[in-house]
């Protein structure tokens, strides 16, 4: 029970580090001085003391939506798989709960982004839905070969069968699945090629477009948002296909957890300095590939049952 | 004449929990119709002979009921016939679910060996015998689906329904469509037992299709009752898929699994009843305040119109499937049968079958958060769009009586989903089917299981709570902390922020239609005033887009100019100038005596030849004559 | 003592139709209802009852179809009181009319009513010759054209009947003498007839005939040009009365038929009306003014009728014979008012009646177009059920289901087609077209209503069971 | 006796086909009523059936003698056009005439095993039905298409008195009684044509 406590708080503490860490690991590639771990901590408390600003023109959904787009999130993080032996994790939750939250917070984000009447915000909630539209294909086909493999829905107990015994027997659609799902992490968390969240420019924005008119601890919440949402898919993508280290000490395992997420993040950074920002019509070209994997696993699993 | 099984009695509630709110609605919509008793007489008498069709016993019940149902429901899409585009919906309506009974009465005479009163099982014993049952199969796929709007007998339905008054397309897309698939489950359960496995793949395949084609149309529509109507389509696809994974594993006798898709296929009937009763009931509200059905006209309407707009927003996230809400219970328990298919292991075309189905559920699942992004966003968020949309207000009272009503029906599908499941169960049971309530709910009332090995769980209440719980807390800790709040507008990049800013419907979903530009096939017109030869620079610019399903481009409309050319054909064939009737006369007999005389003496290729020379040669002399 | 009171109200008529006196009419038209008493006294006799020897002997089946015919007779002369008020027509046409009407409705007494081929013949060329004149009541150039047309066509009809009725009568002979000219008698023997071949041959000649004279294929528009050219009256008669002699004659000889040989019956039959229903519904589908689309779907009709003869579902036949006997007359009486602004205006046509009377008027002439599609609950819906269950049964039956199957569906969906055409018009003539005031009288709407409440009672429990009976 | 009137009536029929002038059609149609009577008269000797006697003596009298006056008559008062010319042209009348023939008699070839009476007589009257319906067809004008009619009249007759030796007294009559009525209308047609109101 500790052990699963303490990893939710660790994943709490560790979800702004990580998206700052990718931004140090960017800077350093491209010989700049890196920004420190922790300035996810400072713009948060940053925000926390402006005065937050309202238009005239939104409704409801806006004082409203946020809490709605940051509470599923928190919530999947109690559903998640455990990090080491012994630790209590959430067996009466599956796969789909997890999707369904996602795009719940979707959702209100998406209706953020239409409710104050700016010409970003409908872009950005139009090219949104248009990429959660692709992706949810390919997460449930993911998640369906993977949990298939494992032998369970539950995706805590999927996990632990993972680690318990890892299946060689389906490499192929194993691999395939990963791939989708390394794909899904980088759209759904609007990095470069989808997105690009350090630029405000009209032709990029996705993500931004829609929070483009809150400030003070409105997008204090939208930003916890989106970098526990990167951490959740960070650590899915650990536990679900690196199921190692799981049988090691307590202590160790979660250490080795962390290191995981971090080369996970490193290996996001490297690709994103690597690849230029694709064009909104050519995104499609990329999700249609995670789709493909994502089938390719299933149809592999189901008729070669490899 | 009439029977009260447990399959019966279950629609019959579905009709009157989609009719008690129904009525409050249309109490509240009467004073915008003006044939008011006109109304009033079809609006009853189509909720009465929905009735009659569930309950009815034997054939000739059920048909006189349905060709009831039919009419009235035609008749009451006719309750407003202000622009030609009703009379043509509802002509092609009417015409439509004319063609589906045909094949209803076919199926019925060939099982019913022409004597119409005797009961479903006698009917049952008479089909095991007919060499057919597959001709048996399409006649009542044929019969019912193209009443429920399955691909590609779906044309129809995004005209009728929103031609409809909005009560009524309320009652049709949550009911009358339910009534037509009740039918089907009738007639599969108690006639067509036992089926191979080709047909529950069929119905598995044309349910994703449905399912796909019906999203992406309502995606793109931009009249926000055939955007319902279309998605309406889709949901019937999903009901389908269920049903289809229902009937596999009955023919592999997994009936644990057949039994809860069976249920997932209920639960979702229940579900889509609820919210689509409710959006088209919102629909109306919108409809009735701001005289059009375009969403490019609305906008800002939340502010205004309060309930409908939450009861909308209610509705929306039932219907895309979002946790916990009741739509999220039945996709869920639907994925949860299709992966239950894993250890299916004899059949290639299931292997390849089960998996499209489940691309094309999650693919819908994704497009329908899309479509109602839309349908909710561009009418009720930003500013408005027109004058209609600004001088809109609150419904009245009974309208919104109605619209509170169904929510709560909603909220308690929720709510109470297990007793509901024990309902559904128990009518599977009542088939012959084994009972899994215990299976779904092994130890406690909370979390639902799957009954397959290994199936996952969801636990809706306890989710919900969670939820709750933690959106409490963050609300709070918002409160303690008391920022302070300033009131300023949008900021629209130093111009003015205006309706004109803002993202239209057109626009919100033109990266999606560009993508699926292939089936649309669009025709845009581009309308720009360019300022001074500056070709960036304009001052008014203008872009609209219509959509004309392919379906309706290909078949129906190859259909119609077959038909005009026929009919042009016989008309010039039956114009024979007056002087030649006793020439075709002498012909006709020519030809019947020769071939009395051939087919009752001596029938041969030769005999056959000669008669046909001699009558050519007949026809040319005496009928078409010399070239003038 | 029968006989006399039958022919009765007819003499009366041709007499009183002499006088040159404005009001006779009005004595015309009430002599005209009186046809109905010694009918309604023979249809609660005990059957079979014979009124002139073994010639002329009343059942149940011919009791049914005169009560039918009698009932439209009446509807139809209540609606001509007021014929003039519509169209041009001068009083002698009247009388003369009425002359006609009243030797046509002799010979329908006869045709109907005898035991006897010879007989029914006479009678049936009797009805034809004086329908031929009732045509020309009309002073125009196109009846008068029509009127020839028919009276060719119609001879030939007539002749081709009873050459066959004669070659019947000439393959029975050997074994039956002269009784071999009356139907119980030959139905009962029909099985031991020598030459069944010439039998054949001569039923088929006589159908010939018949088919031709109801307007089947080829001759389809023969039938709509002659009641486009005619009053509207006129037309309701050919419809609704002329039409039920020839069926009943059909009736008699294919019953005989059935015993000879079912299989050669039903494929030539079948196949001939399958043809006629695919180039009528076609034409309908085409059709432009109301009396051509009524006279079309009036040939459709028939083609059904005697199909679900055929098929062997008598019980079907029959109501929907009575069914289309009452619809047809009351649609065409009805397109007189219809036809008030323009003869091929069809969008608005039912829109501008005011009072009470246009508004029943309006209320039956749309419940009429509904019920000719046989929506329920429309007499003509169960005919057709129990019609197409019957040609089901019979399709089972045969040795090869698949093509029975495929052109009973074909048949049903030219059906279908001709229900589109229906709606679409239905719906022009209510919800389009510009609003014109139209004037109805009593009369018009008192026929229909006459015609409404047969219907009425055509769906009858007892009804039903008195159809079921007969067969 | 019989077989050499039969022939005769045929033959007057076929001339009839091949006639241009009204009044030489009208000739031939009165030849053909009379050979029919002469037949009906010969046979009702050989059966001695009175009935059938009487029905010659009126046809010979109605068909071979009225009728064909009333026609020109009615000719006369209406001033028909009396040159005729067959819309069929000759050369493919020679051919159908014989075709007619040779048809009705394969069609009749099975009645020969099931009747007592000459099969032929039966394939004769329907070959002269059919050359009837011939006459009718390749005329436009009203008064040889009558003519047609009426020789199919004859045809039913030869049917009649040849295969069945006879119909019941009350048939014939009743015939012959319609047959009148047909003429009074044909008359009260041509009527009409003058006072147009």
């Amino acid at each position: 029970m500790i052990y699963y406590f303490g990893t939710i708080v660790m994943l709490v503490l560790l979800a702004p580090i990580l998206l700052s860490y990718i931004k140090a690991v960017k800077m350093v590639l491209l010989f700049k001085r890196p920004i420190s771990l922790f300035q996810g901590y400072r713009n948060f408390s940053k925000l926390m003391q402006k005065e937050t600003i309202i238009s005239e023109e939104t409704s409801a959904i806006t004082r409203w939506a946020p809490f709605f787009i940051l509470s599923p999130l928190v919530l999947i993080l109690f559903f998640l798989p455990p990090v080491t032996q012994g630790s209590y994790y959430v067996s009466f939750v599956d796969a789909f709960t997890i999707t369904g939250l996602i795009s719940l917070s979707t959702f209100f984000l998406m209706l953020l982004g239409l409710d104050s009447a700016s010409a970003f915000g409908g872009m950005g909630s139009s090219r949104e839905s248009f990429i959660s539209a692709l992706v949810e294909p390919a997460m449930v086909l993911t998640i369906f070969s993977v949990s298939l493999m494992a032998g369970n829905l539950g995706i805590g107990q999927a996990g632990v069968n993972l680690a318990e015994h890892f299946p060689q027997e389906h490499m192929a659609s194993f691999l395939f699945a990963g791939i989708s799902f390394f794909i899904l992490l980088i759209a759904e968390n609007g990095r470069i090629p989808v997105d690009n969240p350090e630029t405000h420019l009209e032709l990029t924005m996705v993500h931004e477009a829609m929070t483009l008119d809150l400030t003070g601890v409105y997008l204090a919440i939208i930003e916890s948002a989106a970098s526990i949402k990167f951490i959740i898919f960070a650590s899915l993508f650990a536990s679900l296909f690196f199921p190692f280290g799981y049988r090691l000490e307590p202590v160790e395992a979660i250490l080795f957890f962390i290191i995981k997420l971090f080369i996970i993040a490193t290996i996001v950074a490297i690709l994103e300095v690597n690849t230029a920002k694709l064009r909104l019509f050519k995104i499609p070209n990329l999700l249609g590939l995670s789709i493909v994997f994502a089938f390719l696993s299933l149809i592999t699993f189901y008729v070669l049952g490899a | 004449m009439f029977q009260f099984d447990t399959l019966s009695l279950i629609f019959v509630a579905l009709i009157f929990f989609a009719a008690i709110p129904n009525i409050f609605y249309s109490l509240g919509y009467l004073p915008h119709i003006k044939r008011k008793s006109y109304y009033v007489i079809h609006y009853f008498a189509f909720i009465f002979s929905m009735i009659g069709v569930v309950l009815s016993a034997n054939g000739l019940v059920f048909l006189f009921f349905w060709e009831i149902m039919s009419l009235a429901s035609w008749q009451l899409i006719l309750t407003e016939p202000k622009e030609k585009s009703v009379i043509d919906a509802a002509r092609f309506y009417f015409f439509m679910t004319h063609f589906g009974f045909i094949f209803l009465l076919l199926f019925f005479l060939i099982v019913s060996n022409g004597d119409l009163e005797i009961s479903f099982t006698q009917m049952h014993s008479i089909a095991s015998i007919f060499p057919y049952p597959t001709i048996l199969f399409f006649f009542l796929i044929l019969g019912f689906l193209s009443k429920a709007g399955v691909v590609p007998v779906h044309v129809w339905l995004p005209y009728a329904h929103p031609a409809a008054p909005s009560p009524a397309s309320a009652l049709m897309s949550g009911v009358m469509l339910k009534v037509a698939l009740y039918g089907l489950f009738r007639f599969l359960f108690d006639v067509l037992y036992p089926w191979p496995l080709e047909w529950g793949t069929f119905i598995l395949i044309i349910g994703s299709i449905t399912s796909l084609v019906g999203i992406l149309y309502a995606m793109a529509e931009h009249d926000i009752k055939a955007l319902l109507a279309n998605s309406s389509i889709e949901n019937i696809g999903i009901i389908l898929i269920a049903f289809g994974m229902g009937m596999i594993f009955d023919t592999l006798h997994m009936e644990i699994l057949s039994t809860f898709s069976f249920i997932a296929a209920m639960f979702h009937i229940f579900n889509h009843m609820g919210f689509k009763s409710l959006l088209f009931m919102g629909a109306g509200a919108i409809l009735h305040q701001t005289h059009t059905k375009n969403l490019e006209k609305y906008g800002g309407l939340i502010k205004l119109m309060p309930v409908t707009a939450f009861t909308f927003l209610f509705a929306a996230m039932s219907i895309t499937a979002l946790p916990p809400s009741n739509g999220f219970l039945s996709e869920w328990m639907i994925f949860q049968s299709m992966l239950s298919s894993s250890n299916i292991t004899n059949d290639m075309s299931l292997k390849l079958a089960i998996p499209f189905a489940i691309f094309a559920l999650a693919m819908t699942g994704g497009l329908a958060i899309a479509t109602f992004i839309k349908a909710y966003g561009i009418s009720f968020l930003g500013i408005h769009r027109s004058s209609n949309a600004k001088h809109a207000k609150e419904v009245n009272f009974f309208m919104q009586i109605g619209m509170i009503l169904m929510m709560f029906f909603i909220i308690s599908l929720m709510l109470f989903a297990p007793q509901f499941l024990k309902f559904f169960d128990s009518l599977f049971v009542d088939l012959g089917l084994p009972s899994v309530y215990m299976r779904i709910f092994p130890e406690d009332m909370f979390s639902i299981h799957s009954v397959g090995v290994h199936g996952g769980v969801v636990s809706p209440l306890i989710l919900l709570a969670a939820l709750f719980g933690i959106t409490l807390l963050l609300v709070v800790a918002y409160k303690v902390l008391n920022v302070k709040e300033r009131i300023y507008h949008t900021w629209g990049c130093g111009y003015k922020t205006s309706a004109k800013t803002q993202y239209t419907s057109t626009g919100f979903s033109g990266v999606m239609r560009r993508f699926f530009n292939w089936l649309y096939q669009p025709e845009e017109c581009f309308y720009k005033q360019n300022l001074a030869g500056h070709e960036t620079k304009f001052l008014d610019a203008s872009y609209e887009v219509k959509i004309k399903p392919l379906f309706e481009r290909t078949i129906y409309d190859g259909l119609k100019k077959g038909i005009n050319t026929i009919s042009y054909w016989v008309y010039r064939l039956a114009h024979f100038e007056q002087t030649r009737y006793p020439a075709m006369i002498f012909n006709l007999m020519l030809f019947i005596l020769f071939s009395y005389r051939i087919f009752t003496h001596e029938v041969s290729w030769e005999s056959l030849m000669i008669e046909s020379i001699m009558m050519l040669i007949s026809m040319k002399i005496l009928v078409i004559g010399e070239k003038k | 003592m029968m006989l006399t009171l039958l022919l009765l109200p007819a003499v009366i008529m041709f007499v009183v139709s002499f006088v040159k006196q404005e009001r006779v009419k009005y004595l015309l038209a009430f002599t005209s209802f009186m046809i109905l008493i010694p009918i309604v006294k023979l249809f609660l006799l005990s059957k079979p009852y014979n009124i002139l020897g073994s010639y002329l002997i009343a059942d149940e089946l011919d009791t049914y179809i005169f009560l039918v015919s009698s009932i439209v007779g009446i509807g139809v002369t209540l609606a001509l009181l007021t014929l003039d008020k519509h169209v041009k027509v001068s009083p002698n046409a009247y009388r003369r009319f009425y002359r006609f009407f009243a030797i046509f409705w002799v010979g329908l007494i006869f045709s109907i009513l005898s035991n006897h081929m010879g007989i029914y013949w006479i009678g049936l060329e009797l009805a034809t010759l004086s329908t031929v004149y009732m045509i020309k009541t009309n002073y125009t150039a196109a009846a008068h054209k029509e009127a020839w047309n028919y009276m060719i066509v119609g001879a030939i009809a007539i002749s081709l009947v009873l050459f066959g009725i004669i070659l019947m009568y000439a393959s029975a002979k050997p074994i039956l003498g002269e009784e071999a000219m009356q139907f119980d008698v030959l139905l009962a023997h029909a099985k031991d007839i020598p030459s069944p071949f010439l039998f054949e041959m001569g039923f088929a000649i006589t159908t010939i005939g018949m088919f031709v004279k109801m307007g089947f294929f080829p001759m389809n528009l023969w039938l709509a040009n002659i009641e486009r050219a005619s009053f509207y009256p006129v037309a309701a008669l050919f419809s609704g009365i002329l039409e039920s002699a020839v069926i009943i004659g059909f009736f008699r000889f294919s019953k005989i038929a059935m015993e000879v040989n079912y299989d050669h019956l039903f494929i030539f039959v079948f196949v001939y009306t399958l043809l006629t229903i695919f180039i009528v519904s076609f034409l309908i589908y085409r059709a432009k003014d109301f009396m051509r689309l009524f006279s079309l779907s009036g040939v459709e009709h028939m083609a059904l009728i005697v199909m679900f003869w055929v098929s062997g579902a008598p019980f079907a036949a029959l109501l929907h014979f009575g069914a289309h006997a009452f619809l047809k007359p009351a649609l065409f009486l009805s397109s007189g008012v219809l036809e008030s602004n323009g003869k091929y205006k069809i969008a608005g046509a039912l829109k501008g009646f005011v009072g009470i009377k246009g508004n029943t008027f309006l209320f039956l002439v749309s419940l009429f177009l509904l019920a000719i599609i046989s929506l329920p609950p429309s007499p003509m819906f169960f005919s057709e059920l129990y019609g197409f269950g019957a040609m089901i049964t019979t399709a089972k039956e045969s040795n090869h289901i698949l093509a029975m199957i495929g052109a009973i569906l074909v048949l049903l969906i030219l059906l279908s087609l001709i229900f589109y055409r229906f709606i679409s018009i239905y719906q022009s003539m209510k919800y389009e077209g510009e609003t014109k005031e139209k004037d109805v009288y009593w009369s018009e709407v008192v026929a229909l209503i006459v015609f409404s409440v047969a219907l009425l009672a055509l769906i009858f429990p007892q009804t039903l069971e008195y159809l079921d009976s007969i067969s | 006796m019989t077989d050499f009137l039969i022939g005769l009536f045929l033959a007057s029929l076929i001339a009839a086909l091949f006639t241009t002038r009204l009044y030489r059609l009208l000739l031939w149609y009165s030849l053909n009523s009379l050979m029919l009577g002469l037949l009906a008269l010969g046979i009702g000797r050989n059966i001695d059936d009175n009935a059938m006697i009487l029905t010659g003596i009126v046809t010979i009298v109605l068909k071979a003698i009225a009728i064909p006056y009333v026609l020109k008559n009615l000719s006369q008062k209406f001033n028909f056009i009396r040159h005729i010319v067959p819309e069929i042209k000759v050369q493919y009348a020679i051919m159908l005439v014989p075709a007619i023939l040779v048809f009705t008699f394969y069609l009749s070839e099975p009645i020969v095993d099931m009747i007592h009476t000459n099969a032929n007589y039966v394939a004769i009257s329907i070959s002269s039905l059919f050359l009837s319906l011939l006459l009718m067809i390749e005329h436009k004008n009203v008064a040889p298409k009558i003519i047609g009619f009426l020789s199919m009249e004859n045809a039913l007759f030869l049917l009649g008195v040849t295969a069945t030796d006879g119909m019941p007294m009350l048939v014939e009559l009743g015939i012959f009684f319609d047959l009148l009525m047909a003429i009074v209308v044909i008359n009260l047609l041509f009527h009409k044509e003058e006072l147009q109101i």
